[in-house]
């Protein structure tokens, strides 16, 4: 157990030293690089705190498909980038470190003198578990006792969404998104474009099976089966779907409008907005995830495909 | 056993530190993709190890994902790199 | 130290170095990397706070881990837009470069 | 406070309903517009705008007739565990006045965004009626949350929905303006967020109402409060955070300019207001001086911007800076030496009257702008002439509108500003005096500037772009007459803007 | 009983331990890009391999079992695939350049 404190230490310093890497990089690409080492390495950190849910999260975001999305720009504006980096004057990144470190330093006092003892929801999120038939109080957060903000969160992914949309041309609009994807010649990638996304599927799925118990839920199962679409799309295996599409349309809607529906339900069959009957609360809420999760995969992977620039018939 | 196996944590976490340190600063790019890999690996261990040092099976989980997801990082990064689209000429700069 | 502790500290370190990136760097691309450092650093804050929050059995305080996972989303939302909005202001730049270079009207302009 | 006050202030009330109906209305009407398609849009938005103003009435006047403000428990979990939304006064009056200029701007915007044939869905068509829309449910989240994590939700919301309208034309200037208003919003979230960290690891709670009742001055808080506040600036556009409105907000379509300008940034100021006055234990002395000279920079600056710029939008949207600048002197001048507490004060009434009145008049001047621009084809101010003869009543709107920015009677402006100079009087704070004349002069200045061309009739006559209906111009002149109506408010405290406070006030020293 | 398990474990987990160890030496020390990816792929499939072996002894439940088997089996097929895939990015770029 003693050694412990040196593998927090030692994991610690690896974030920061690969939090500098991306900072100072020269070319955006290798910074992009450190950047998906970054999010690797911040579920490491998570693990370590014993926050397994947010581990799954971050690993499968941070790394995974933010890191595709800033991979994909890297390697679109590379032709161009100024190779020597226009700098600002030295006096100002000396105020502005000063100014960082000094919020560095706010920040490291707060986490040395915390409040004593920490406040805590715990408990409170575990008197109700038996009553929604949870087991993982993570989910019954999200789900139930702020169930308000995931939905509102999921509205931010469709305002993301139609922002991202909103920034292709006007004469193909409705049509089908990002560029052609790319003509797969080797056989090794096909393979793997072909291999990952059952295994992908299936532990999409598990997670957001488990989460009602374990550690997963919808966002970290619809991030995965995102990612595997998205691999499937760039690889040429699967056409992206035309945005103009209604069955699109109605697909990414899906986990919203029930979300929205089981919550007005509440007013009629328990007494207010978004609250669950006692008699069946699981069986609603698995409702709810199951369509959240195709809502969330399907928002990532046009999120991250881009607006429509081509037309429905290319 | 807990120390031990946090001994060889600690030492795995170590090489994957030198081994990033190496392989970020290139000079290819591919190269420096072979950081996912490394912790693809390196990480999946490490994750192993303290799934039972820490006694929470889940973390397990977090091994899956990760793994996953380095090897769709770096499928990503050949074919948006190094892919050719249908609607560009091959020998792009 | 435990290990609440010590992230927290490397959690403070990432805010400023994610500060840092997104005043300092010129290039927007550079600036939304940035930004998700240091949106990392403030996700690890709260992730020491839960920790710190261990009780009824469970390793944290779900609560803060919640927000956090809502947190991540939003997040990747904004580096959707925001990277989607370089890369087209990017390209109509591109597009009105070759139309000023080669004279006759770029088909791309959108 | 005990445990059973706290618990008696965050219990659903009556009517409490009518809270989640005016986040979610709007909302329902984006994914409507997204699932039928853009060429529905318009209708969605006409059937959504009068109930969204019959709820806003309905809180206004529920919170009016019963002095109580209105409380509903999401899912009846109640906070700090759970989620309250909470309608005090200001919220209330917050929420009418979002519900006007939406329904105003939904009827000004009206065909003005076609598809590529009838029935056809079109891009700008889809994207802004559903984003209008979003952003109106945003703002009503925005006001009526009282959970800080909520509300950044609600920031995001309002953040997603207003970038992407700045740039909906597609042309490089607007998209570089877009993104730059975007990398500045998602630095203020982030600071935003790490305060609410920072929040919840020192009280355990992030309900505003519970806050108040445990929040100590301690340096956790400072810290944390600081934090949020930059990052709010930063999405107000308060000097010196301001750099990135003037062309968002000058390069959006009329339409969305209007929002912009008048009610976006103020969800971002709402949340100020809540931070320093509700959460924040008293001695805020020397803060509420640092924000009012930052509102006296803006006033001067903007103002002086504005005078030399010559292009109309941009000359409006950096009268934007400056009029939010007087909405800062509030902090100095409400928590003063008051006799009672901020909330009776004269100036706590003079900043929601001016905010009020600078979101009439300013939705009324962008619209008025954009119509000009239309006629005319262009909006440089030294060939605006004969303006007032192709859409007069455009012209006049923006006239009137003007008059309430420079704080001429009998408008808005004009109590406002006499408002916060009978309060820096009464708190001997004789330098905001200056700061507040001297904008007005400026703000004249840069009027007349605009209005005196539009009178004379140029020879040849300019010819005329396109015929902008009557009824378009209408509307905005009702807006600018909103404006001037305010000026008929008494000049004295409102007790309407107190209602819901005092419960807070309690824990003040 | 117990005891043999645990000197599985043992066993395995240095040898696996050592295998990175090795790799890493590999990838500090080799010239050249191919060689470096070769050392590293080489190292961290006979690593992880080992490790999950050491550990499926101490596994709590069958489950775990499978799991710890299933990531095995990802990290060899992923690890395979990716660093042919690197290999050739790799030599691609540099044909490209020469």
């Amino acid at each position: 157990m003693t050694l412990l404190p040196l593998y927090y230490g030692l994991l610690a310093l690896l974030v920061i030293g690969v939090a500098w890497w991306t900072l100072v990089a020269r070319e955006t690409m290798a910074a992009v690089i450190g950047f998906i080492a970054y999010g690797m390495l911040l579920g490491l950190v998570w693990a370590g705190i014993a926050s397994v849910d947010v581990a799954l999260t971050e690993a499968a975001i941070g790394g995974g498909v933010t890191g595709v999305l800033l991979l994909r720009a890297a390697a679109r504006l590379r032709p161009t980038e100024p190779a020597p980096h226009e700098k600002p004057g030295l006096v100002f990144r000396v105020l502005v470190g000063i100014f960082c470190a000094i919020v560095t330093i706010g920040l490291a006092v707060v986490v040395l003198f915390p409040t004593d003892p920490a406040p805590s929801l715990a408990i409170a999120a575990a008197e109700h578990l038996p009553a929604l038939e949870l087991g993982n109080p993570v989910t019954a957060v999200l789900i139930a006792y702020r169930a308000l903000d995931t939905m509102l969160e999921k509205v931010v992914l469709l305002l993301a969404l139609i922002g991202v949309w909103s920034l292709g041309p006007d004469r193909n609009w409705g049509g089908l998104p990002g560029r052609a994807p790319a003509v797969v010649t080797d056989s090794a990638l096909t393979f793997l474009a072909k291999l990952l996304p059952p295994i992908g599927i299936v532990f999409g799925v598990y997670l957001l099976w488990t989460s009602a118990d374990n550690p997963g839920g919808a966002f970290q199962g619809g991030t995965v089966l995102a990612a595997m679409w998205i691999l499937a799309m760039m690889a040429g295996l699967r056409a992206p779907p035309a945005i103009g599409s209604r069955a699109l349309r109605l697909l990414l809607l899906s986990g919203t409008i029930t979300f929205i529906v089981v919550g007005f339900a509440g007013f009629l069959i328990a007494g207010g907005f978004l609250s669950y009957p006692a008699a069946f609360p699981k069986a609603l809420i698995l409702l709810i995830e199951i369509p959240m999760t195709l809502t969330i995969a399907v928002t990532l992977g046009l999120l991250v495909s881009g607006p429509a620039e081509r037309d429905k018939t290319s | 056993m807990t120390v031990f196996l946090t001994l060889a944590g600690i030492i795995i976490l170590a090489t994957v530190a030198a081994g990033l340190w190496r392989i970020l600063r290139g000079p290819e790019d591919a190269e420096r993709m072979m950081a996912a890999q490394l912790l693809g690996s390196g990480g999946v261990a490490v994750l192993l190890l303290s799934a039972v040092i820490s006694g929470i099976p889940a973390i397990i989980d977090i091994a899956l994902s990760i793994a996953l997801l380095a090897a769709f990082a770096s499928a990503a990064f050949v074919l948006e790199a190094f892919g050719t689209r249908g609607d560009e000429p091959a020998d792009r700069p | 130290m435990n290990a609440a502790t010590l992230f927290g500290l490397c959690g403070a370190v990432l805010v400023g170095l994610g500060l840092y990136g997104i005043i300092v760097h010129h290039e927007p691309i550079r600036k939304i990397l940035a930004f998700n450092l240091l949106g990392g650093g403030v996700f690890v804050l709260f992730g020491i706070i839960a920790r710190r929050g261990a009780a009824a059995g469970f390793g944290g305080d779900p609560v803060p881990q919640a927000l956090v996972i809502t947190g991540i989303v939003v997040a990747f939302s904004a580096s959707a837009v925001a990277v989607t909005l370089v890369m087209r202001l990017f390209e109509v730049n591109e597009a009105a470069r070759r139309e000023a270079r080669s004279g006759h009207s770029a088909e791309d302009a959108g | 406070m005990t445990g059973e006050t706290t618990a008696a202030l965050l219990a659903t009330t009556s009517g409490g309903y009518l809270l989640v109906l005016a986040i979610m209305l709007p909302l329902i009407g984006t994914i409507a517009i997204v699932l039928l398609g853009g060429q529905r849009a318009e209708r969605v938005a006409l059937v959504v705008a009068p109930l969204g103003l019959v709820i806003a009435a309905a809180i206004l006047a529920s919170v009016w007739s019963s002095g109580q403000p209105l409380v509903y428990i999401v899912g009846g979990w109640r906070p700090p565990l759970g989620l309250a939304l909470r309608s005090d006064g200001i919220s209330a009056v917050m929420i009418a006045i979002t519900a006007i200029v939406m329904c105003a701007t939904v009827l000004f915007a009206r065909g003005q965004f076609r598809g590529p044939a009838p029935g056809v869905e079109g891009r700008a068509q889809m994207v802004f009626w559903s984003l209008l829309l979003a952003v109106w449910g945003a703002l009503n989240a925005v006001f009526l949350g009282d959970d800080l994590f909520n509300l950044y939700v609600a920031l995001e919301l309002l953040t997603f929905g207003a970038v992407p309208l700045v740039c909906l034309d597609g042309r490089a200037e607007t998209l570089s303006a877009a993104l730059r208003y975007l990398l500045f919003a998602l630095m203020g979230s982030v600071l935003y967020l790490l305060g609410v960290a920072l929040i919840y690891g020192a009280y355990g709670t992030l309900d505003i109402v519970l806050l108040a009742g445990v929040v100590r001055s301690e340096p956790v808080i400072w810290v944390a409060v600081a934090l949020m506040t930059v990052g709010l600036i930063a999405k107000t556009a308060l000097f010196p955070l301001h750099l990135w409105l003037p062309n968002a907000h000058a390069g959006a379509p009329a339409a969305a300019s209007a929002i912009l300008s008048a009610l976006v940034v103020k969800g971002s100021f709402f949340l100020i207001l809540r931070l320093w006055f509700d959460v924040m234990p008293g001695q805020i002395h020397l803060p509420a001086q640092i924000l009012g000279f930052l509102g006296a920079g803006a006033i001067l600056l903007g103002s002086v911007l504005a005078l030399r710029q010559a292009r109309l939008k941009l000359l409006i949207a950096y009268s934007t800076i400056a009029q939010i600048g007087y909405l800062f002197l509030l902090f100095p001048l409400a928590v003063g030496s008051g006799i009672a507490s901020p909330f009776a004060s004269i100036a706590w009434t003079a900043g929601l009257l001016q905010l009020a009145s600078h979101a009439f008049a300013k939705a009324a001047m962008f619209m008025a702008a954009g119509m000009i621009y239309e006629a005319l084809g262009h909006d440089r101010i030294d060939r605006l002439g004969g303006a007032g003869r192709v859409v007069p009543i455009a012209v006049f709107a923006f006239a009137i509108g003007g008059l309430s920015l420079m704080g001429l009677p009998p408008s808005g402006g004009f109590s406002a500003k006499w408002m916060l100079l009978q309060a820096s009087v009464g708190e001997g704070q004789w330098w905001w005096i200056i700061v507040i004349t001297l904008g007005g002069l400026l703000a004249a200045g840069y009027i007349f500037r605009v209005i005196s061309p539009t009178l004379i009739q140029p020879f040849p006559a300019p010819e005329l772009k396109a015929v902008v209906p009557v009824s378009r111009q209408g509307v905005a002149l009702a807006l600018a007459l909103f404006a001037v109506l305010l000026g008929f408010v008494p000049l004295e405290p409102w007790p309407l803007l107190q209602i819901g406070r005092t419960a807070v006030e309690a824990h003040l020293p | 009983m117990t005891l043999l398990l645990d000197a599985f474990t043992i066993v395995a987990v240095s040898a696996g331990t050592f295998f990175f160890v090795a790799g890493t030496v590999g990838l500090l020390r080799f010239p050249d890009t191919l060689s470096r990816l070769h050392a590293l792929t080489k190292a961290d499939n006979l690593g992880v391999g080992l490790i999950v072996l050491g550990l499926l002894p101490q596994a709590t439940s069958l489950g775990m079992g499978i799991r710890l088997i299933g990531v095995w089996l990802l990290v060899q097929l992923a690890g395979a695939t990716v660093s042919q895939l690197l290999a050739r990015a790799a030599a691609r770029r540099n044909g490209a350049r020469t």
